[in-house]
């Protein structure tokens, strides 16, 4: 049995790997996880698809506001700094390449960065896609937050989805609770195992040869 | 003298015909103009098309319209939410048809309209089954579909406040889609918490110009406001609610 | 000789064309006196498609704020109820057909509604078209205000365009000196003549067979 | 904590390179940076391709530039002024390329190259001669010219007030062009007339939010304001000008 990090723990590893200035996207669910984990600090300006940028903590109970959300529709605050904007304007902030970062959650990735994250394709399933695909194929590095294996033991990361699509050869790097992976042409990269994990044993969980990037120094990515 | 308010919100959305295809304003429960929605399921259109950004929470606004069974197709990014019960039944049910559009590619195509843009390349939905038989095309090395505009016979969107050339501020992230669909439709329709006098907004903070506006109602200002500042004492849903100090809020996810 | 109207009563002629509540731009130019016989008891919105509504008379000499200026570059003042915007707004609302009128000046408007307003094609002149090609094709209703005839006597209203074209059947009405003609399926109709103007002298001028709709009811045109 | 702002205009054009593509915001005098293309001048950089929508005014700022020879080329809409005797000299002598573009269709193309666009169908000088060459397609009965983004590597543009995050306002019709030139440079360069602390600027009327933004420098207060406040006494070029009561005002047309 390998090590695996509990979610809170990969969201302060993600928090980490993102630098003061970042202009970052927040998917909804676990990724917004990685808020909470952001230095107090640093200044890093958050991104809400429904029209603001510089989001801030949620409010306390009673002063919720309802004209006040976030794209998972959940109460937030505005910083001092921060702006609204129209919907047209903060999608063409999205499809212009503009933020620096964001994070999503994953059903499937493939080794050429494709992301399935929106649909499992089921019949009778109500299709939601929302700003999934904006954010897949608009911000300039794009992070999956993901447990690596499903709950019936099979590898998201895969040699190529077979859920529907999200975004074609979008992904930058898969954060999950085994390790990190980046996309090197059209293999994953272990960057980063974490515990007792190695690079042999992550090849095997997932089925695929991994490039071993463990000993690449850490780096900071850019926005 | 141009004077574009009108005095109940039954007169707002008066003439919209059984058929209609009617923008609605809002995100989720954030500027949705539920005003106009229920003057528009008093008024008995129905077989409408209906364009939103979800398909209803709960069950009141564009849920009730959907109750009704007034409304023949909506096109939306995020139908299916923890409390969409009313469409997903119908849904279900085969009562409803849903053009699902990626809500980059939703507002764009909103903003196209407005704009008069024929059509465009966006590189949003590409290699996906939202694309399945659209003109796909590779420019500077990148790969992009086909959009053409989504245009309207009416839009009811909710803005904060306005005048009477209908010149319109809104508030916090409640502005969302009513911008763009106030300049897509052939008539837009507005509800504001107070008309106040022309003049008495700054010119460099308009937001949407009157010239896209057509009728402007009144509705009072929201709960959650007092004399234009934030009092709160609310829950998510606008409904007054008695906070204890130690109290948890209800948080929809 | 045929009677002539002067450019200040042409303005004032098409100044009673407009209704109030009309989104209307003024070409440079000529077209700007339009202004000057908008009766100030109704409202009329003036569009400037450097980012205005709600465009205001000339400033007094001292209070000249070369912030606030109109498409010709002039000084201007902005109305109660004015909103700014940006450049792409502006040229979205003019091409999205939102503005009522617009009335443009001409060197040519060719019978089936083709404008030539923008460059006479002379060799070594310096082309400049400004936002004449966005008006053309965005007003709800087109109108032109010129002479009938050039200086050299030839006519302004023609069978084709001789001159490079700003918009392709685009021409609602011109008002000239001499009578207002419409665009009617292809061909130019005598609306009102002036003075001792007749539709027959009218076509001798021009050298193309009018119809005649001078016994049509004054029509407001729609906005 | 992020600070955008630089301490001088030449820090402010810092690393502009020969060759390089530079928007500057303005419609003719009005928004026009001209600290910065004063800056610009100094620092040297030749070559340069320019997207504005004039081709300089007078002898100053755009003009001055032009008359240095560092412009190969400019793309805008309307070159030829009363005032442009700079460029008509240059463009007559075959020295510097124009690529002219009907406004709407610059404005569209700005903002498409800050939208990820990737190419628009635009109604705008159909069957002209500005659309010899473009793609043409007809669209529900109506004709369409292909139009394919405008970036930068450097838009230089002026607004009124800033923040540290790059926040802007700007100032009525010199708002022009910076909005939407902002969003489509790989670096955009603001001169303000005062930097504010973070917060002084209502989030409901900034206009260019900070991510657009990635240097900042206060030039100060316009001639024709006092403490932010109107009080004129300038030409139509903002030169300070006794007027007569019976003065007659300096006018362009």
């Amino acid at each position: 049995m390998s090590t695996r990090l509990s979610r809170d723990h990969l969201a302060r590893r993600i928090a980490a790997d993102i630098p003061e200035g970042a202009y970052v996207n927040l998917g909804i669910g676990a990724p917004t996880l990685v808020a909470n984990y952001l230095p107090h600090d640093l200044e890093i300006i958050l991104h809400t698809e429904n029209g603001l940028l510089g989001m801030g903590e949620a409010p306390q109970p009673g002063r919720i506001d309802p004209d006040l959300i976030n794209a998972g529709k959940q109460p937030v605050t505005a910083l001092a700094g921060a702006a609204y904007f129209h919907h047209a304007d903060s999608f063409a902030m999205m499809r212009g390449g503009h933020l620096g970062v964001c994070v999503l959650g994953a059903f499937q990735v493939s080794q050429t960065g494709d992301l399935a994250n929106w649909s499992t394709g089921a019949p009778g399933a109500i299709p939601a896609v929302g700003g999934a695909m904006d954010l897949a194929i608009g911000a300039k590095r794009v992070y999956v937050m993901t447990d690596l294996l499903t709950k019936t033991g099979e590898s998201k990361l895969v040699d190529a989805c077979t859920y529907p699509l999200t975004g074609v050869g979008c992904v930058n790097r898969v954060y999950t609770d085994h390790a990190v992976f980046d996309i090197e042409a059209g293999r994953f990269a272990v960057r980063e195992a974490f515990g007792d994990n190695t690079v042999p044993s992550l090849a095997e969980l997932i089925g695929l040869e991994l490039i071993d990037r463990t000993d690449a120094a850490a780096s900071v990515p850019g926005d | 003298m141009i004077d574009k308010t009108v005095t109940d919100a039954a007169a707002a959305v008066a003439g919209i015909p059984d058929g209609a295809t009617v923008m609605i304003g809002g995100f989720g429960r954030a500027g949705q103009p539920v005003e106009l929605i229920d003057a528009l399921i008093d008024g008995g259109a129905t077989g409408l098309t209906i364009v939103n950004n979800n398909a209803g929470n709960g069950d009141t606004g564009l849920a009730a319209l959907l109750a009704k069974k007034r409304v023949r197709k909506i096109v939306c990014s995020f139908p299916r939410q923890h409390d969409s019960w009313v469409f997903d039944e119908l849904y279900r049910a085969g009562e409803i048809e849903l053009e699902l559009v990626p809500q980059g590619n939703l507002a764009e195509r909103i903003r196209a309209a407005g704009a008069g843009i024929g059509a465009f390349f966006s590189p949003t939905g590409v290699g996906t089954t939202l694309a399945d038989g659209k003109e796909e095309r590779t420019i500077d090395g990148r790969r992009y579909v086909l959009e053409y505009p989504i245009r309207a016979d009416y839009a009811l969107i909710s803005a904060w406040k306005g005048d009477r050339w209908g010149n319109l501020v809104y508030r916090e992230t409640a502005r969302n889609f009513g911008p763009i669909m106030a300049t897509a439709a052939a008539t837009t329709v507005v509800q504001v918490d107070e008309i106040v006098p022309l003049g008495a907004l700054d010119p460099e903070a308009v937001v949407t110009p009157g010239i896209f506006v057509d009728r402007v109602v009144a509705v009072g200002e929201r709960p959650w406001l007092h004399a234009g500042a934030f009092v709160g004492g609310v829950d998510i849903e606008g409904r007054p609610a008695p906070f204890e100090a130690s109290g948890t809020a209800e948080v929809e996810q």
